[in-house]
């Protein structure tokens, strides 16, 4: 584990959870949390948990992200906050 | 034979949950009939269970052949073998009774709902039966998943209410998860009863503290006490009524369940009690749901809505027992568990059979009912009396219990909320009977004579049987409630009572 | 709104070569799993996801004509099968629920071997299960405003839910 | 008051990510917001389950280099390994919240389909309007 990896990638993944609950195009939003997703893969990568990393990758920011896709395109893209 | 039925109990209705799409192929109304021959299957092994404890003691099943406390340990107690048969038997009767009421609430959907409902019955088996706190948090997200499912498929509402439960109720599990986590540092263990020899000496450590109040914080949501109830009324009351029949018994209860489990077993007894004072706050919030319950049930017109409120405030008295931590409190309580799952699906399904009948369940409309749907009603007044506490029914000698537990510790603030909310729910209550069976019908109904015109519209037999034996069920652990007391219950109770 | 709108040359031939390539990293995932990272769960997403890649580029009904949603269900149900009547065979065989190591005199191998094949069979029953699964509540969502689409998709996710908690 | 902010971070940051899905759940009044919020807040959980497995010093992930069919099986030192037990309870959390997603999202169209709208006031109005 190299801590100033470690910062920097938990500054970016608390920066795509902050822009993915603040931005209002709900597409955005969704693209910024398969981002944020992906953050969290590298940051568990980088800690030694391959498995739970791999898992991230494939499930959360994969398939996550196609779920939430699908889901905003079937719904509305705007949001009001 | 006896010694795999912690595993088949779990096992059988899962892969029979995932076996209905196969059996549902060609016909969806099979799926009815392999639901019901599943869960008498699993009412035989849970009587099994329950029958072999009582002669034999606990029983522990290692999954896979690993031992404790690396495997995952199945542990079936009295506490266990006392829950497993309430669930078994409650579902199998609602499973009987919902033949019709799906058919006609959601069209030709038997399949998923079927499996929706196998599988929510296996998560809450496999809460009970479990000795492994991580696979806790596992069966409440699978009962808890199949029960988002359920509730999403019914009317109006449903949608809106469904999503506030998923917020509330993935928040609730996630606390819970956190706590296991906490204990996890500080133990280095998972098994339950591992746990629970490893952390006395640790009871002054924040880390525990802190992990006992996150594991309480997420049960109680998902057992919707007092201030975290907010997402139960509407959740149950718009989802399909045998649904709601379903898990208004079931679920809450086997939350109640495990906050038993985690106080007086995970934790010893005086952890609650003393080092953080826990008990005395969950009683004042026990005796709030009670009160505020009772009174948003005198203010519904539906009487769907009014039970779920009273379900509310029954939660109250369960959650007042287990704060009471002592003898009579935690056999009240247990006892409490038990009358409820009988009356909440007693009065559910006799709400379900109304709605099956008239088409809406307004208070307001239920004029006549008495002479319409006699026997159903007549279950209901047997429901009403048990919700009450009149004798011969469990609820007196549950309510009775609750009292005794209150006295003994000098909580007389409790005894007089225990009374007064008792009156609430005469108030609430009566006000159904009064309508349905003595207010005339309107005089532009255009006729004469009314009384002798009304008809009798019985819901059909297979409706009627299950609310019948429900009826039965509330009387029977009424009379035999001190034999299951002294059988069952006061094994539960922890030692230091 | 996904369909055929986005059809282009360029991501079809790079679909093209890549989801056989996808798939292949699939199988490795799935039956290197007890060595490494991966697993059923992973092996049977990344399945999916190939699926997905097809529905994607070519459009609902191309993937439809692949995977029908029906046979996609079937196949939920078949890899839970798997996993369960491996566990039942154990259980049959005098051991506990899911003891591999009664199948040694089965499969005439040592332990261990009895225990590694157990779990790549119960691993191969988890990834048609969860490839299944992914891919009808995806389907489904997508499809969501021609039918009852949603509920189905909500009994899917739930199968899926479940066969990975048997994974752990 | 430094060493404990700097020794622990990635706890403090388990706990920011939390209370930020928290505030997304119970202030945003859009629903798709909520759920990523509560995608967020289950994430959290996960990095704190993570955190707990980690060891500093000569440590490597949990995969032995070498399987039972090379015929020798070494004697395993544990100090040399991250403790992968909370790494595998997690796979089973993930998957819970993907589940947990795909219902949320179904029930999302579900009300989308009948509001028009995925606001919570606005549903609220709509709900108020039919009421009166």
């Amino acid at each position: 584990m190299i801590w100033q990896l470690d910062l920097f990638l938990l500054l970016f993944v608390i920066i795509c959870a902050l822009a993915a609950i603040n931005v209002r195009d709900l597409l955005s939003a969704a693209i910024i949390l398969g981002a944020y997703s992906f953050f969290m893969c590298m940051l568990w990568a980088e800690m030694g948990a391959v498995d739970v990393a791999f898992t991230e990758a494939t499930v959360s920011a994969g398939v996550g992200t196609v779920l939430f896709v699908a889901a905003v395109f079937k719904t509305v893209r705007r949001s009001k906050d | 034979m006896t010694h795999q039925f912690p595993a088949l109990i779990i096992v059988v209705p899962l892969l029979a949950a995932l076996a209905t799409p196969l059996v549902g192929w060609k016909n969806g109304r099979l799926c009815y009939y392999w639901a019901v021959f599943t869960m008498a299957l699993v009412c035989f092994f849970a009587i099994g269970l329950l029958r072999s404890v009582i002669l034999n003691g606990p029983i522990s099943y290692h999954q896979g052949g690993w031992a404790p406390p690396w495997g995952i340990e199945y542990y079936v107690d009295y506490l266990n073998a006392f829950m497993l048969p309430i669930i078994a038997v409650i579902s199998l009767i609602v499973i009987i009774y919902s033949k019709h009421s799906i058919n006609r609430e959601l069209g030709g959907r038997q399949m998923p709902t079927y499996t929706l409902i196998l599988l929510m019955i296996t998560g809450l088996m496999g809460i009970v039966v479990t000795g492994d706190l991580f696979n806790v948090f596992v069966f409440l997200e699978i009962a808890s998943l199949s029960c988002y499912g359920l509730i999403a498929s019914g009317q109006d509402g449903a949608p809106l209410a469904t999503f506030r439960y998923i917020i509330m109720g993935t928040i609730g599990a996630s606390c819970y998860l956190l706590g296991v986590g906490y204990l996890y540092i500080v133990t280095g263990s998972l098994n339950l009863a591992d746990v629970s020899q490893l952390i006395p000496p640790l009871y002054h450590s924040r880390v525990v503290l802190s992990a006992g109040v996150l594991m309480l914080v997420g049960i109680s949501l998902k057992m919707a006490l007092f201030p975290l109830h907010t997402w139960l009324p509407n959740a149950y009351a718009y989802a399909p009524s045998s649904v709601s029949a379903l898990i208004a018994p079931l679920f809450t209860k086997v939350a109640a369940y495990l906050m038993i489990r985690v106080m007086f077993t995970l934790f010893r007894p005086d952890f609650f009690t003393t080092i953080i004072p826990a008990t005395t706050i969950l009683s004042w919030l026990a005796v709030t749901a009670m009160m505020i319950g009772s009174f948003y049930a005198i203010a519904q017109d539906s009487l769907k809505k009014m039970l779920c409120y009273s379900v509310v405030a029954q939660i109250g008295y369960i959650a007042l027992g287990i704060a009471l931590a002592n003898k009579a409190g935690l056999i009240g309580a247990l006892l409490h568990i038990l009358n409820e799952a009988f009356t909440k699906g007693c009065v559910f399904l006799v709400v379900g059979a109304i709605i099956y009948q008239t088409g809406d369940c307004t208070i307001d409309h239920f004029k006549n009912l008495f002479r319409r749907m006699p026997y159903t009603m007549g279950a209901f007044t047997i429901g009403v009396f048990s919700m009450i506490g009149i004798p011969p029914t469990c609820g007196f000698f549950s309510k009775l219990s609750l009292l005794m537990g209150c006295i003994v510790d000098h909580h007389w603030v409790f005894v007089a909320v225990l009374l007064i909310s008792t009156i609430l729910n005469v108030i609430y209550f009566f006000r159904v009977i009064k309508v349905a069976s003595f207010e005339e019908p309107e005089a532009d109904y255009g006729r004469k004579a009314p009384y002798d015109q009304v008809r009798m519209e019985e819901v059909p037999l297979s409706m009627r049987i299950p609310i019948m034996l429900m009826a039965a069920g509330i009387l029977l652990t009424g009379i035999f409630s001190s034999t299951i007391a002294k059988t069952i219950l006061i094994h539960i109770v922890p030692a230091g009572f | 709104m996904l369909r055929s709108r986005y059809q282009d040359i360029i991501a079809q031939t790079i679909v093209r070569i890549m989801v056989p390539f996808v798939q292949i990293y699939a199988l490795y995932v799935l039956a290197h799993g007890h060595y490494s990272p991966g697993g059923g769960f992973q092996g049977g997403v990344i399945l999916a996801a190939s699926l997905v890649l097809i529905f994607l580029v070519y459009g609902y009904e191309n993937a439809l004509e692949r995977l029908k949603l029906a046979t996609a269900g079937r196949l939920c149900s078949l890899g839970v099968l798997i996993y369960a009547g491996i566990g039942f065979l154990c259980l049959l065989l005098g051991g506990n629920f899911l003891d591999y190591s009664r199948l040694a005199p089965i499969f005439q191998v040592s332990l261990p071997r009895a225990r590694s094949l157990g779990i790549l069979g119960i691993e191969t029953g988890v990834a048609l299960a969860v490839m299944a699964a992914m891919y009808s509540i995806i389907m489904d969502i997508v499809n969501s405003d021609t039918g009852n689409g949603e509920s189905h998709a909500a009994g899917h996710e739930i199968e899926n839910g479940e066969t990975s908690s048997d994974g752990k | 008051m430094l060493e404990l902010l700097l020794s622990k971070y990635n706890y403090w940051l388990y706990v920011i990510l939390m209370m930020i899905g928290l505030y997304a759940m119970l202030a945003k009044r859009n629903l798709v917001k909520k759920l990523i919020g509560m995608n967020i807040f289950q994430t959290a959980v996960i990095l704190f389950y993570v955190s707990i497995g980690v060891k500093t010093g000569d440590v490597t992930v949990p995969i032995l280099p070498y399987g039972h069919h090379h015929g020798h099986e070494q004697a395993i030192n544990v100090a040399h390994y991250l403790n992968p037990l909370p790494h595998v309870l997690m796979l089973t959390a993930i998957v819970v919240s993907i589940a947990t997603a795909g219902v949320a999202l179904a029930v999302l169209i579900l009300i989308y389909r009948r509001y028009r709208t995925l606001e919570e006031d606005e549903i609220l109005k709509i709900n108020q309007e039919a009421g009166t």
